[in-house]
């Protein structure tokens, strides 16, 4: 057992750590948020170059080989920003799908074009009335032309504007809270049938509501096996819930620090407020409760990592703690800045709205904890 | 003890109902109900209607216009006003400065401001709040300088809620540096026409345009606006931040929300075959807050019924405020939770009469994550919640 | 609607809330608790010479006709106490079955030798399996000899040591946790086949796990209708929640009493310990859950009192309040008062045990904010 | 970052469970094992067993008859030890005072003090707060007078666990008045049975009797005794207080609880036709614990981890005194749920081998709730957990 990173993980985190510090200050990362397309090309190019794209993907496939501790690493950073570049849906979400179960075809075409940055893809997994369910999936893939028809509605699709490739997930058989009988298809954003709305997220970032009305797609647009998406899909989003874990991490750690700072700084009753004996327990609770989330994220990625049987489990508790942990940080953060803290223009109020938003991504603290508490 | 109604009770209930069934605008009810943004031009109509039934005043005593309704009538009316869906009226000049005015104003202030209160012809604001004092409401630093007649008052007010409709803003200024923080300061009254104002709209986290910066430059106020004395203003202020106020629990309000919580929990998957009105965690959480607020409607009707034994409206109320605002922040956090992936969704003119924003998952989610963040701001306002505590060690613990 | 206590009621406030303050400084209830019966006879007796044995049975049974709210009053002052004669046992549970349930000749017998301070009675209807449902009950009564013998075990049985007549749930038909079916008997706790086992409970009263052994009883000792023990049960159980709720908020008073007054002596590092920020807000947060906990006693009792169609609802969520109130309360003062409330010599820590058991009594807080949760 | 054991780790585990299983009393674990109350005698006897081993010091460096142990080793070396059912080391001479005479004290006294606290010959006890004086250490005020070659003690410790067994107390006493609070403090070493010492039990809410007041009235101590130098006291105490010490959470001997409640709760009925390990409530509350609990034990591992790359052990160890003591108190809050109505059983000599008392309920349930109020004490000793926040504001935060 050890807690060291390597070399190569410490170059990553030392290039990604110096990116966000000295390309993410509040005025620019505005900027790029209020744009069309809601993230910078620009980034997207330089994350390309740099490698970053590449890093989930195996050498075999033009990758860097990396894993859950270098997306960790990746990720923490990403957090302090927040970046809003679409990395999580295009390379941790479809791309993760695309690593696991996609054929040696499948990854010549695609793998590539988003390690280069050449293409945005987006995964559409959820539905208006299956909430954090997988396995509830009433999106309908029925034999037609040699290939299939996709009918349904996926909800709240990430970076669903931008994407030009989508991995769906879709009933192939079964029942509609059936985990057998889900298949992924790999689907042409562009084609006939589909009809996205889109929209921007409350933390900045866009999605979409994605209309498939009779899409057909050949026989080859399968990624893995027919019927067989469930446990890829269950991996995947395992794989986003670290990611966005990382994430809440590093924007736990701006809001602490911030709020810190401030009250270091802003006087009240002619002292500085971080001289109140209130304020200062509750901000040791909140770098209390940022430590104990680390170290559970540091658990889960080493679980998973060493593919530990129970990764699982113990990413149900990271999800846990860093929906009660981000709640809290969150929430004191903007009180102790009082007024200051509820406008725009303070910057705390982006990680607070990003930490509110990873919680409710990929099942809640309240289902993670049903999940946690029901397996073993 | 009788926690029933008397049959004048039930009377008067009965009569609340018909008002707003009949003599009410059914278009705000029906705006409100589904969720539409309501106009300054529809509260103040919405305020009008009330007037005309005399009723726009129930924390007023009766000789200045106000209802003299009993508590348990006041509670009656809160209820059945949260019930009908009728928006809630605008405090600033009706529950705060209106209460200033006829306790510490002068007859000419009261001859000439509390009319244009009570039937909402005057929209009213608050300017205490400034970018250097927060609770710290002391040590404000907008002046009033005496020449002749007027003030001249310089200085920067912000966190001024709706101050873009404004009238009239009620400010705490200081009058003198001379001595102790707190003795400097007087509570005037000053025409948002006067040249010199100009009102600066800040963006709130939830991309809400409410609050906002009033700048004073060199603008002159007759003499004749201060409230009572100079340099007691603090004394007035203060009656602010712990005088008992319908109302300032919201509890009526939040019965109503969880009213439709409770509908909508009825009709939504919780994505395992089971609607979320029957998801045990969704229960659980629904149940506590439903229970601290069932405890806190009592804890106001205790309050309320305390006073009218003439037991002065005590510190005591500062629970009022931090359980309320609490209760109201966790019923947001409800609607996030009931919203799920929805919750995401940021449609910020999706209410708005007339916009053309298409909405995405269930019609009431659309603002459900937004009002979340709003509301972070009720635990800050109004004397924050740390200010409440403080009150209560020091003036009930006598700490 | 209104809050005012009849004049009645303000005049037994009175005399019970003297008798507490005069009668149970902390070195005589000491020494009565530590005696073989655990409760004072002397004081027994002057419960039945002031009447206040007889407060909650009908002026036809030989009472004063007190309600809810006559309970309230009494049992506030108790917890101020804490009292530990059985009032609870005897009057409230075993009384509450006799009042509600009884014929004109049970009541005859039985009820006046309350009143008079004569008899102790014991509700035997927890058994050791069954938690907190009070359907749940294995103890059988099969006919026998015109009559029936009961067969079981009852588990914390208060006042069982003391108690000369037991009131008995026990299934005469219906599988185990079948509301329907349920029988209360009137049994002479001096009957062949009792074996009672005696112990002190946490809080300083006595209690008793009792084992019926073919205990034979005639047809006269069913209390009410055969096979519908369960609603009386239910209502009583919910009599003595509303009890034990008002005791609690007389706890609570003292508790909080007791800590502000040590914080505005104790002294450290030169101030006293009251003048700590972090120590008044959390005495503030104290303040508010008894006052919110007194609250809900008062709706809760008043809606009995008015024979609302959702008091036992009410009721539930008093017992949540009074459970989550009581353990910050209990905890919170231990903590405040350091070291020296952890010793048995501070008397704070007789309230803490108290409102301790009180959650544990009847279905603690999860128990009943379930029963809250799904009636409405 | 790897968290898998080495094929070394992996041995050692197994070298621990072997040891557990074959070289150490086994009557100790049976009697752990069945719930029964460890003697004085019995814990010297274990201590024993582990030092035979080379085992009882792994917070020790090796130079002064530590184990030199990774903070793997030292983590699979307190899971196994909890698994096996071991009690805990008594932590006064090993945890406490051990590490201060090494590090502060002279050769004399690590040659005199050392050998009888690694092989448990002499039961130390810790003479630190006083009536007066809570989580205000400094303002003591026990007299160490000089009197030639011995100091003069008169005073009073309370909240002085175990004493009753003690051959040595190490003190904090006052041997100037002059200075400033902290400057007048000494660190000495007193012998149990001088005269003057007197015991007299505290008897704990619990009904317990594990704590002590300590009476010294005129005590001769040898001048050889004090630690370090005259004055100093507080900073070697301070070291106490942040120090990261092994155990200090606690992490070990609490999973090993879980499991137990765990295991307890699968054969436990909710009442309804459940067992409580299919009961949601109590799932939930359970789960929010072990939850805590694995964070806790990596953030442990961090710390050590630190220590090891040669950072220091620094106030952040405040978390593993926060949250470790809420942790072990939340699980006997589990055991008192899981008892249910036998929660209220009051038997305290039922675990105490060869007593009479007949329990009620479950064999478990018998110290659930003395347990409960025992703990308590938890957050109040060691450096309250008040005190423990206090350092993180201003060690770590800077505040």
């Amino acid at each position: 057992m050890n807690f060291a990173f390597t070399e190569e993980q410490e170059m990553v985190r030392d290039f990604v750590e110096r990116f966000v510090r000295e390309k993410y200050e509040p005025d620019m990362r505005r900027k790029i948020q209020a744009g069309e397309q809601g993230f910078s090309s620009e980034h997207w190019a330089m994350f390309a170059e740099l490698g970053w794209l590449g890093l989930m993907f195996p050498e075999d496939d033009g990758g860097f080989g990396g894993g859950a501790i270098e997306a960790m690493v990746l990720f923490e950073a990403f957090g302090r920003g927040p970046v809003i570049e679409p990395y999580l849906a295009t390379v941790i979400l479809a791309g993760g799908i695309l690593r696991r179960a996609a054929s040696a075809a499948q990854k010549e075409t695609f793998v590539p074009r988003i390690i280069e940055g050449k293409s945005q893809m987006a995964l559409a997994f959820t539905e208006p009335n299956a909430r954090y369910n997988l396995a509830n999936v009433s999106t309908m893939a029925t034999p037609a032309n040699d290939g299939y028809a996709i009918n349904g509605n996926k909800a709240v699709v990430l970076n669903g504007p931008a994407a030009d490739t989508l991995v769906v997930s879709a009933r192939t058989k079964g029942e509609q809270q059936d985990p057998d009988g889900i298949t992924l298809f790999l689907v042409d954003a562009g084609s006939a049938g589909i009809n996205r709305q889109n929209f921007p997220t409350q933390d900045g970032f866009r999605a979409s509501e994605i209309l498939f009305d009779n899409v057909l797609v050949d026989g080859g647009a399968i990624i893995g096996e027919l019927h067989g998406g469930h446990p890829v899909l269950q991996a995947t989003i395992d794989d986003a819930i670290l990611a966005t874990s990382a994430e809440a991490v590093g924007a736990m750690e701006m809001l602490n620090k911030a709020t810190l700072e401030f009250t270091k700084t802003r006087k009240q009753f002619g002292v500085p407020i971080g001289k109140f004996q209130v304020l200062q327990h509750r901000m040791a609770e909140m770098f209390m409760e940022y430590e104990q989330t680390k170290s559970l994220l540091y658990r889960a990625t080493m679980a998973v990592a060493a593919g530990e049987a129970d990764a699982s489990r113990t990413i149900s508790a990271l999800k846990v703690q860093v929906g009660r942990a981000g709640r809290k940080i969150g929430q004191e953060a903007i009180q102790i800045h009082g007024g200051m803290g509820m406008t725009e223009e303070m910057y705390v109020g982006n990680y607070f709205k990003r930490l509110t938003m990873i919680n409710s991504l990929f099942g809640n603290a309240d289902h993670h904890l049903r999940r946690f508490a029901t397996t073993t | 003890m009788d926690i029933t109604f008397t049959a004048e009770e039930v009377e008067f209930q009965n009569e609340v109902r018909v008002f707003f069934e009949n003599d009410y605008p059914q278009d705000i009810l029906e705006k409100n109900r589904n969720r539409q943004t309501i106009s300054a031009e529809d509260m103040v109509r919405s305020q009008k209607a009330l007037h005309a039934r005399g009723w726009i005043a129930p924390n007023w005593p009766a000789e200045f216009g106000g209802t003299g309704w009993s508590p348990s009538k006041r509670f009656i009316f809160e209820t059945e006003m949260a019930r009908a869906g009728a928006p809630r009226v605008v405090p600033f000049g009706l529950s705060m400065v209106g209460p200033i005015i006829y306790t510490f104003g002068n007859e000419a202030q009261k001859k000439r401001f509390l009319p244009g209160i009570l039937e909402s012809n005057d929209w009213w604001c608050q300017g205490f709040s400034e970018p250097g004092a927060g609770s710290d409401l002391a040590s404000l630093s907008t002046k009033a300088e005496r020449d002749g007649d007027h003030y001249i008052v310089s200085g920067q007010k912000t966190w001024t809620t709706l101050a873009q409709y404004a009238d009239w803003i009620f400010c705490l200024v200081r009058t003198s540096s001379e001595e102790k923080k707190q003795q400097g300061i007087s509570f005037i009254l000053i025409d948002m026409k006067s040249p010199g104002i100009t009102v600066n709209p800040i963006v709130t986290i939830d991309g809400g345009r409410e609050v906002n910066d009033v700048n004073f430059h060199e603008v002159r106020v007759p003499v004749e606006n201060l409230i009572g004395e100079e340099g007691v203003g603090w004394t007035y202020a203060k009656m602010l931040l712990t005088h008992e106020r319908t109302g300032i629990a919201g509890v009526a309000r939040s019965k109503d929300q969880l009213e439709t919580i409770k509908a909508i929990a009825s009709k939504t998957d919780n994505g395992f075959g089971e609607m979320m009105s029957e998801d045990d965690d969704f229960l659980r959480r629904l149940s506590l807050v439903e229970i601290e607020l069932m405890a806190l409607e009592f804890t106001e009707l205790r309050t309320l019924a305390a006073v009218q034994t003439g037991k002065a409206p005590g510190p005591e109320s500062s629970i009022l405020k931090i359980k309320g605002t609490e209760i109201q922040q966790s019923i947001t956090e409800l609607f996030v939770d009931l919203a799920g992936n929805y919750a995401n969704a940021y449609l910020p003119e999706y209410y708005v009469p007339g916009s053309n924003v298409d909405g995405v998952g269930p019609d009431w989610a659309a603002d459900a994550t937004s009002k979340y963040f709003n509301y972070r701001k009720t635990s800050i306002y109004g004397g924050s919640n740390e200010i409440q505590k403080n009150i209560i060690a020091k003036a009930v613990l006598g700490l």
